[in-house]
Parts: C-alpha cells; structure tokens; sequence
C-alpha cells in the first residue's frame, strides 16, 4: 500500500496518479482502512499492549499525568464505558427509545475532555457521553434524550457544553462563530485564553458546513479545536466513502495544523488535546485533531453492523481497547493494585444502578412543554395554540368525549 | 434480496417492500436509474427500502455517497444532466435542508433556465412524519416547503400499492419530483396490502376519493390518511358518514374531487402532521374557500402539528393529529 | 459616514438611509450588536445599507465574511451563544438557501431545544422581491419558508420609518428575527418619510391599518404595500373606499385589524410578490375565512407571483401584482 | 513575508504559529496580496515582457502551437475583449440591465477553452463570456441574461456548454455529478476519454459546495478539472477573507493535484489546462487549477470598486495584461504583421457592431414564456395560472379596464 503522503500530490508528476482509496483485504482484516494508514503518522503514548512510547514532542504535555492522574483517567473510562452499556441495556429493555454507544471511543472523549478547562467551551455532536462526563455532566441528564422527554437537562451555558446536535457537522458553524467571539473578546493571547473545541465524526468531514469552519476558523484565527472522531464508519459506510487521504491532512488546505493521534490512548490524546488548546489559547490556533478509534458497537441500537462490516475487524480493535492497555500500565507499573479496580467496579456499579432507577423514574414530561420555550418573547399565535390545545386536552381527560 | 422464484402478478406486500419492489422495477425497466443517497448501498438503507439493490445492481448503480445531502442533491443534478435517472435517498425528512439550495435553485429551476432543453428527472424520496419514537429532526414534515417552490412536484404515498406504483410513476416523469414516504408504516403489518404489478394503476398526480361519504368531507394525505379513514369509521358509531380524500398529489394538487365532494358536504377538515402556519394546509383551505364559497356551511378547518419544533418523543402523541382530534374538528365543523 | 454636525430629532430619510441610521444607532447602543455579511464592511454593502459602519465601528464589529451563507448564519450562531446580537446581511433574497439548514435546524430550534437556556436574538437581513431589472436569483420573495418555520420570528418593513424603528426593535428581540426589506425601493426619493427619531414606535409584531375604507379591504406588506396604497387612491375615482392594511409582521401574523376589518367591508384581497402555492397568502386566506365565515360576503382573493420562478427582468412587470391586478380582484370580489 | 508553505504547517512545530494572512502594503501595490505570492509555484511560459520561458514539464503541452496558432489565440483574446467592452458599453447605454465583464481574464479563459475538446463538458458560472466563445457560442446568446429577456439562449445540450450559474458555487456539484456520469458510462480511461470543467472563482471556494465537489470528484474518481479563476477579488473582498493559503493548495487536503498558473498567460493556461484534462481522461482526476489573474473591471457594472481597491493595484496588473504580452511576442518574433493586427481590430469592431445591432433589436419576450417550461410535463395548476393571466392581460390590452 502507498504512503498517504503518494496521494497528496499537489504538484504534477510528484506521485502516482492520485485515485481514491480502497482498503486490501488485509488492511481490512487488520483494522485499517486505505485511508488509515497508522505508523509515524499517528501520535502514540501507549502502545496497546501498555508500554510507555516516550514522545519528546508530546511527553511535556502529560508530565503532570502522575500515577494517580493515571488512575483518575482509567476510572473516568470505565465509569463512561459502564454508563454507555447501561444506557444500551436500557434500550433493549425498553426504556429508552434509542441509545447511541460510545463503545470503544473512551480513550478519545476523555483524553479530549480532561485537557479542557472550565471556561474553555464545547460542541459536541450526539455521541459524546464521555466528554459530557468531564465537563461535569451527570449521565442522567443526557437520559432524557435517548428517552424522548427533553433535548438534554444540561445547563449548556453554565457546563460551557453546548446541546448535543444531531444534524452532522452544523455545529461546527456553531463553534467557529463561538470561538470567533472569544477572540473578538480579547480572550485569547496568553496561558489564561480560551478556547473551544468542537466534535464531529469521520462522515461529517464530507458536510459543507464543517468546510465552511474550517474557512472561517482559519479567516478569524479562531480558537478552535476541531476534533474529529474517526471511529471508521459513518453508520455502514468506511472512511474510504469520504475521503481519499488521512482526515487530518484536510487541515493543509487551509493552512492550519492538522495531526493524528491514537484516539485509544487516553495519554496521547490528552497531551495532543492540550497541545492544541494551548495553540488556540495563545492565538495559533485553529487546530484539527484525527483521533483515529473505532466504533466498537453498532451506529446507534437501531442499526445492525454486521450487515456490513466484517467481525474480524471488531476483533482486530479489541486488541487496541483502550481502557485495556491503561489496565496494564497500572498493574505492570505497580501504580494500582486489585482494590483500586475493585473499588472503580464497584463505583461503576453504583452508577449504573443510578442510571438505572433514575430512568425507570422519569416522569411523562406536561403536555403544556410543547409549547414552552418555541420563544423567547412567547408569540400569540402559539400561546393560543397552547391554550387550545390544552383546554380540549383537559376536556377530553375529563372523558368529555 | 430478487425473489428465488418469480411471485406471480399479486404481491401481498408492507408499504416498504412496495416501494422495494417498485425501485427494483424501475432499475430493471432502465438501466439509466441509479440510486443514491447515505447507507443506500450494502446497508440497504437505515429503512432497508433499497434493500439488495446494491447486491444486484452493482455500485455504480447504487451508490453510497459521502456524507453530505447538498453533494447528493447537486451531483444526482449533474446525473441527471448527463442522461441518468436518479433517485436520492434523503435519510431522514430533517436532513433535507443542507440540501435546500440546490433543490430550490437547481433542480426546480434548470429546467426553466433552459427553456426546456435540460430536464432533471430526479426523484428524492423522503422518508417523513412522525410516531417513531425518535430523537430530534427524525420525525419532520417539510413539505410545504417544497409545495411552495415552483418547478419540483410533490407527492406523497399512503399505502403500498400506492408505493409500489407512485415510485415508479415517479421515476419516469421527466420533471423533478419530491417523494414523501411515510416513515411510520414502511413496516406495518396492517399497511400490508396485495399489490398487483398487472394493473393498471391511477396517474401520479391525481388525489383519490379512498371512502365515500356525505357529512362531511376529510382531506389527508401520507401518514394522515390512516388517521382520516380510522376517524370516518369511528364517526360511523356516530352516524357521521364522512368522505376521506387521499390527496396523494400536493403539487400541484388535484383539488377537483374535493371540490365535488365539499359541494357536496359543505364541511372540510384538512389532517396534517405539519406546522399550520403558510402550509400545504393552508393553501387547500385558501383554494376550497375561493371554489365552494357558497357550498361551505362552516369553514374549513385544518388538525395538523403545532406551530412549534417538534417535540420530544414523549409527547409526540400530543403534537399528531389522532382520531380524536380529527372527530372534535368534525363536530366543530357540523356544530358551526 | 457619522453626520457630522447633530442632526434634530427629525430628519428626511429613504428607506436605506433609515436603516442605516436604525443599525447605527443599535450599535452605538448595544456593544454586543455586530453586522456580518458580505461586502458589509469597506464597501457598505452592495445597497449600501451598512455604508459607513465598519469605519466607524472597526473591522470586528462590523464583518466581511467568507462568501457562503451557511457559514454566515452558522457562526452568527455561535456569536449569539456567546453573547453577541448578530446581525446578518443576506447579499440577495435568492441566496439565503445556502444558509436553510442552519436557520431551520440551529436558529429557530436552538432556543426550545435548551428549554429556554441559550437564546438566539440574531437578524438575519435580507433585500427581497422584485422590480428592479435584476439577473436570476436576485428577484425572489422567500419570506413563506420563513413563516412555515416554527422558532423564527419574520417581518417586512414598507416605509423608512418602520425601517428605522423595526430593524432597531428586531435587534433588541432575544428571538431570531428575519427581517426582509423591500430592496426596489431602498433609494427611492418617494420612500423618503420625515423619521422622528424621538417619536415611540409601534410595537415590532403588530400590522397597521394606513388607509382606512369600507368598500373592501387590501392586506400587503413589503414592497406591495405601495401597490395596495396605489390601487386605492386609484379605486377613490371608481367610488371604492378600499382599506389598507400593512402586515408588518409575517410571524406570528397579527390578524386581528385584518379581522376587525373584514368584518366591516366583507371583502378582502390579499396581494404579495411571492408565488401563492402554500404560502404566507394561503395562510392569512385560510384564516380569515374561518374566523371571518359570516361576513365575508366574497371569498378571500389574492393577487400574486405566479406560481413559476421568477422571469426574466422584462417580463417582471407582468409578474409582480400591479394595481390594475389589485383592482381587478376588487372587482371580482364586489361582483362576487 | 513568509512563504506560502510556512503557513502549511501540518506537523506541530513545523513552522510559524499559524495565523490569518494579511498582505503588506508593498504586495497591495505590486498587485499581491498574502494568499497570492507568486514566484516558482506559479507555471508561466509567457512572461508580461513577452518573453517565452522553457519549462520542461509543460512544454510538451503546447509543442503545437505554431505561430499561427498563438495568432489565433491572440484573436481570441483581443474578440472576446472588444465583445466585452461592448457589453459594458450596452450596458452604460442601457441596453443591458447589468453587465458582468471578463476583462482582464481573457488568457484565463482562452486557454482554458481552447483546451477542451468538443467531446468535453463545461459548467461554467457568470463570467465565462470567454469560455463561451470557445465553445462557439456566439455572444449575442449570451445577452439576453443581462437585457433580461431569458437566462442564455444556447443550447447547453448540443454545446456541451452548461447554462451560466449565479448562485455561487453551486454548479460545481452539478459538474461533479455530471463528471461520475462520464466515468459511470466508460468514457474514461484513454487518450480519447471525456472530461469536465468547471468555473468558478476565489470567493466560491468558501461555500460548502465546492468542498463537497472536491468530496465527490475524489472519491468518484470524476474527470473533473475544477477551475478557479482567482482575480483576486470576491466583490469588494480580497482574496485573504477566504483563505490563509494560496487557492490551489487547498487540494492537498483532498489528495489530488493542485496547481496554479499564470492565468494572464494563455500559454500556461492552456498547457495547464490541457495537462489537467489529459490526467483526467485518463482517469488521474480531479484535478484543481487556479488561474492567478486579475478582475480589471469592476464585479458589474454596478459595482464600484474605488470603494474599497487601490488604482495602485490596477496599474500594477495592467502591465501583466494578457493580450499584449501575446501582441509584443508575435511581433518581437515577427510572426505576425501590422496587417494581422489591423485585420483582427477590423473583425472585432465588426463582432461589436454586429452586437450592438442585435442588442437594440432585441425583441421583447412574449408575456406567455414566464409559464413556459416550468415543467417538463405541464402542471395543471400553472396552465390555469397562464390561461387566466393571458386572458386577463389580452382584455387589459384591449383597453377593458
Ligand atoms: C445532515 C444529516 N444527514 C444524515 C444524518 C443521519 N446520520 C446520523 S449519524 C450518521 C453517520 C455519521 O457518521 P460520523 O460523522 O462518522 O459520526 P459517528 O456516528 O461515526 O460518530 C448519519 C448519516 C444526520 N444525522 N444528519
Ligand atoms: C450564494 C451566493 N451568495 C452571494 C452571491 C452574490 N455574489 C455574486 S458574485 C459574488 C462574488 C463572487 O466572487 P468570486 O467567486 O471570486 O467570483 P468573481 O465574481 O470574482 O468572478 C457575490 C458575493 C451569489 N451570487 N451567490
Ligand atoms: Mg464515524
Ligand atoms: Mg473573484
């Protein structure tokens, strides 16, 4: 297989002729895609078997990440792992309309998530339970919009974690605009600057919208970190539908910094996470961050991969798990002994049944939060809707009919 | 998946598989229809209504696009220029808005543009409506977006011998069509029908009169029309006899059988799962008011979705129009 | 440019000019109120509404975006988010679609998607309607998408000193507003009014009776408003007392002067430039004929756009409802 | 000032903290600009001094061209200018509603269009007067747009001419589109393939279309040769309020070839052009070319640039004019004579006054075209509509009112 770098080339006669990708069976079978060539490219902190890799770039960045810290970062993983199976189970039982796992992509939210700051801000797509978790976010206020009674219960001003969106790649706008209002602020400049960052999936990189963030963030030298989850598959379709290079290397046209790293390291992706933010805090920013992962379950609890993908795949990435090789750092190190894991399953447990009994508890949300909060300045026409409705609701639960 | 052995003329078939077996037909019939559209392809669709193409067709035929419903819609443009014939699948009614420009100063307009010599036989089906439990942008009804925009039409089907032979219809029209599924019953049981690929079926563009009667008069069209006929047959305990239309056209739409039938009745109700304000509904009643001035007894009343975003799952009972809300309006109407 | 000696209270203003002055003043109000688009800023905007601004209140509030509106409104977003009161320019009303999903998806939903929590009090500015000799794209009248649209507030202002005031309340909404102006008649000289800037405005969403009569009554709003006027000076001559009544506000619609109206004259044609298939006329059609069924002595008329796109600029004439067309539904609605 | 590849620094550390691009007052003046450094990134054969310059990789490209054939380039440039001109003047005149003129951009255009082959498709956007001409459609179809009688009345079928876009942008998903076609049906792959081309210019490739063309045409593998006219100016925005980075190197991100040329050059252009529709006839597309030229006139005619552009500027560019470097090399070369310019001045004048002829005989549309063709199959309702209107308007007419 060429190097990336043949199909990126920009010059005539400087590469092979550039055709898009397709994947050898063996890089399927591995875990890779065409476009997904690991090797130098991808910044690497431990490896997936738990060795240290050292990193002079990168090292700086996690030299505070003690053996505690450590630990503190592996507990985070499998609270969210646990929260997220919770929540499928929920699903399957019934008690949630739909569940959208974050099975596999730990590493990579709570690497990104623990490197934010409190006044730094972030857009999250729909998949992002874990960084919810490190901006503070209790997991039952997500609950409520896999269960149908609310959008998210989450302050997103307070939390500085903006409601998840569901359209792909429109919140990239969102945040550029955001981060544009930072700097116009005079936020940015120092060690203290802000920052935001915004996520999105593989298949968004193919939106308009995420383009156009890209345009505006680089025109505005916005404080943005895009950070793309490339877990491999937008719901059935690999990578290679997308794109014909790496992701990351889409930042070169717009001459900004784009860089991969293993989004199955926490401790890469946290160093390279707070690599970035600290390019935008200081002005240099925008930044686009590859966190090369994978999807472990299927797209959502409606969909079936195994129409489309094949199992050894799966396999191939559950070798690279990356609360796993934490695991085996700790343990190998000494850093943790059996009740520290003990007591993080247990706690995990806690959570769980939590979740559990909260979302078997949850109200029907009033028939009157239909009409709530369509506006700021409520509108006449609504309201008389709102009473309307409700009038004949009444009625009609008096059994007037 | 092709059947194993050849099923005779009469299918009993869901609304989805119609519109299954309706694509699979029109693939066959010319090999300048292509699909296209997110998950189309090996998934076979998030709804499987593409199911197996990809398989027999092969990918240049059944293409799993990027991830971008502007792209699908501008390229399926160029297709379309060049002599195919395709068919966008939008994945869902809420994601057919990155792709708005392009329907509105594209695909509506370059046939105009040109003063006929480009045509843009494309079809973009859009599974809408809600009742599936979803999260948000899963359960919209925009079609009155596109009913206001000169150059496309718009239909939409209700059942599945509809399906299987509107998609069809669709496809051969050499003008932009915009096709409405509705989402909620692709998989019904009840929705089953027998389908009889011999027959002779309606004109696209023609609105259906799918139950007589003479008190007053239901218009519906997609997932309203279940709720339209299962209101006339509770009226019946009532002794309401109300006349159920199936528009099936909404752009342009064939008004002419409402208008007999409220020359008749003298009472309209319009069922919609869409916002009210400057709608599809807003227009039927804008025309039935100019048409049957003096036949009308109470004026046209409209049930459809609130004038607000659509709203959590939990409540999206509330927000449908139901039964209920369709047989109150028909009291208020008989009562005015 | 900032006059440069104080001027009165009152001054002479086009309708241009009172917008400019509206923007002006809701900036030096308002540090967080910033103008977006593009060409706003050195060149003041291709109509020249914004001319000046950017000189006097610097290169960060006053914006020349990168050409794509989805990035225009879609950062608008965010900077609203963030605190700011975006005000964007639209170049031309044809080339808002590029920006449809972020409008429908994040402006109008973003409030009652964070039950209230993150409100979104952003304009968007956009030049619309016909008559002015313009290539395609650059004619249309999209405002009925808007309207449709739950979670966005839409008004069109007619006159210069409505322009002055509405552009200054819509800033203050803490709700999206979409703000079309009727881009014909920005520099006429007839548009110039006397503005007292010390004078109190009419509230943002109420419409305005600005003729009174008994005949028949006429709704408009934007640049038919002129129309209307027009046409009953002209009807004076025929005997026709015919009311005016401009809308003003497109969503929520303030019905109840169109209401109180009708109810006094029994006939009322409703005249705008946007095509009438399931639009903004439909609507005020379909309710004034249900709240108005027993006085309406003809059915609801309306005089349009045509149900094509925009035609090329020497046929717009024929296009754009005139006062001869206005006069005509007149007639047939009293021969009703 | 940096060079452009400093602003691409795709690894940390590689460079410069990257920032928006401003452009120094220097470059202002020289007729540069931040994002448009030019030096050895930009092909060139014809220097503005009418010196040829070998170049061993494009040469071959345009080995044909005898002093014959750049004669007839010559007249093609020095027609569609006087076209031009005599649009402008229409205009001024007013004859035409609005004029959008190409001066300045004919090399661009000439040797874009002499490049493609009759069997070849183009989509072009508002400007292309030029392109037009190549394609041997006469300008008077093109007049119409802008006196506001129809929108082109060439056959963009039979001229393989696509009718001229306004909305920004948003042609070059058409032309995507239309490129997969001409792969779907095997008319790629030799020396005798299909290829498109589409126009568009600087300001354009912010939209989100034009990304998701770049998406298409990679993944598709389209013959599809994306050509961007950069003139600098996107009305009143130069070109740093789109891009930190010179245009073509926004293809890096997608993985095909980027590559800019001297668009004042019809030379390079056309040698560039006829490279990039060789890649893709052979199946190495897309390919993204920039034509680094300059918008002499005004956007239209209704625009007034002393509003927000230097005449230091203007004078700067006027010495790169693209005819007369073709002008002072056919004469230093004595390839062509007095008589030859004399001769080529007469039939532009002739081409002008035909024109201008046409222009005032231009008759006024039939009220009845605004129904026609709004569908292919006609719409009851629109019928109605004409029927009702026709009657109406014969009545008026006959003084019924
Ligand atoms: C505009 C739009 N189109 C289609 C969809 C349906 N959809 C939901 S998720 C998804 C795939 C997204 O893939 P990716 O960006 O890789 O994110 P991931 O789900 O893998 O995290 C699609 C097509 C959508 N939500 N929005
Ligand atoms: C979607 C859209 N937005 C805005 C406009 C208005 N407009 C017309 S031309 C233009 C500038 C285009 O600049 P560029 O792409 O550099 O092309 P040029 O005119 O310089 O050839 C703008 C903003 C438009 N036509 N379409
Ligand atoms: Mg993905
Ligand atoms: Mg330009």
């Amino acid at each position: 297989m060429s190097s990336p770098e043949q199909w990126t080339h920009p010059e005539p006669r400087e590469g092979p002729a550039a055709t898009a990708a397709a994947p050898t069976p063996e890089q399927v079978i591995a875990g890779l895609r065409a476009t997904s060539e690991g090797g130098p490219e991808l910044v690497q902190l431990l490896t997936p078997e738990g060795e240290r890799v050292p990193n002079p770039e990168f090292d700086p960045f996690v030299a505070d990440i003690t053996p505690a810290a450590l630990r503190a970062l592996y507990r985070d993983m499998v609270l969210v792992r646990r929260a997220d199976r919770e929540g499928n189970a929920l699903q399957r039982q019934g008690q949630l309309g739909i569940w959208v796992p974050l099975l596999g992509q730990e590493a990579a939210q709570i690497g990104a998530g623990r490197a934010l700051r409190d006044t730094d801000m972030v857009f999250p797509s729909y998949r992002e339970h874990g960084v919810a978790w490190c901006r503070g976010i209790d997991p039952k206020d997500v609950l409520g919009i896999f269960r149908g009674t609310d959008h998210g219960s989450w302050d997103s001003v307070a939390k500085r974690f903006h409601p998840y969106t569901i359209v792909i790649g429109n919140q990239v706008l969102n945040a550029a605009g955001y981060a544009m209002g930072q700097r116009f602020e005079g936020k940015v400049g120092g060690d203290d600057g802000e920052a935001t960052m915004v996520f999105f999936g593989d298949g968004a990189t193919s939106q308009g919208d995420v383009h156009e963030g890209f345009v505006w963030a680089a025109v505005y030298d916005a404080p943005l970190v895009f950070f793309c989850q490339n877990n491999q598959w937008a719901i059935s379709e690999p990578t290679e539908r997308q794109s014909r290079l790496p992701l990351y290397q889409r930042a070169r046209g717009y001459g900004f910094p784009g860089i991969r790293v293993d989004g199955n390291d926490v401790l890469a992706t946290l160093a390279v996470a707070r690599w970035a933010l600290a390019e935008c805090r200081h002005g240099n920013g925008p930044v686009l961050i590859e966190a090369f992962t994978y999807r472990m379950d299927a797209h959502t609890t409606t969909d079936d991969p195994t129409r489309y993908r094949h199992s050894d795949e799966l396999e191939a990435w559950k070798l690279k798990d990356p609360i796993e090789r934490v695991r085996v750092n700790l343990v190998r190190h000494g850093d943790a002994d059996q009740d520290f894991f003990d007591s993080v399953q247990a706690e995990a447990d806690e959570l769980a049944r939590d979740l559990r009994e909260f979302c078997f508890a949850m109200p029907q949300p009033p028939v009157g939060q239909i009409f709530d909060h369509v506006y700021a300045e409520p509108s006449p026409f609504v309201s008389a809707q709102r009473a309307e409705f409700l009038a004949y609701h009444d009625d009609f639960a008096g059994g007037d009919h | 998946m092709a059947p194993e052995t050849n099923p005779g003329p009469v299918q009993s078939l869901t609304l989805g598989k119609a519109l299954n077996l309706g694509l699979r037909t029109a693939m066959e019939r010319d090999p300048k229809v292509i699909v296209m559209g997110e998950d189309v392809g090996r998934l076979g669709g998030v709804f499987r209504i593409t199911d197996g193409l990809q398989k027999d067709f092969g990918e240049h035929r059944v293409l799993d696009t990027p991830l971008a419903e502007s792209g699908i819609i501008g390229t399926a443009v160029g297709l379309a220029v060049r002599g195919f014939r395709p068919v966008c699948e939008i994945q869902f009614d809420g994601f057919i808005f990155p792709g708005f420009d392009q329907i509105v100063s594209q695909v509506a307009k370059l046939h105009a543009r040109t003063h006929g010599r480009v045509r843009v036989p494309l079809v973009i089906r859009v599974p809408f409506g809600g009742g599936i439990g979803a999260v948000e942008h899963h359960s919209e009804s925009p079609e009155s977006y596109f009913a206001h925009t000169a150059g496309l039409k718009v239909v939409s089907c209700s059942n599945a011998v509809d399906a299987y032979w509107m998609i069809q219809q669709a496809i051969q029209s050499d003008d932009p069509v915009l096709f409405f599924e509705p989402k909620r019953y692709y998989h019904s049981g009840f929705m089953k029908s027998e389908v009889d690929t011999s027959a002779t079926p309606d004109p696209l563009f023609a609105a259906r009169v799918v139950r007589r009667g003479s008190t007053a008069t239901l218009v519906a069209y997609g997932p309203s029309v279940k709720v339209a006929l299962d209101a006339a047959t509770a009226a019946e305990e009532d002794g309401h006899s109300l006349e159920v239309i199936d528009l099936r056209a909404l752009s342009p739409l064939d008004l002419d059988p409402v208008f007999e039938s409220v020359r008749r009745t003298g009472h309209l109700i319009v069922v919609s799962e869409a916002p009210s304000e400057s709608s599809l509904t807003s227009e039927i009643a804008a025309r039935v008011q100019q048409e049957c001035f003096y036949s009308l007894q109470a004026p046209v009343l409209r049930v459809t979705g609130f004038d607000t975003p659509y709203p959590p799952a939990k409540l999206e009972e509330h927000f449908l129009p139901d039964l209920d809300r369709v047989l109150d309006a028909v009291d208020r109407s008989l009562a005015w």
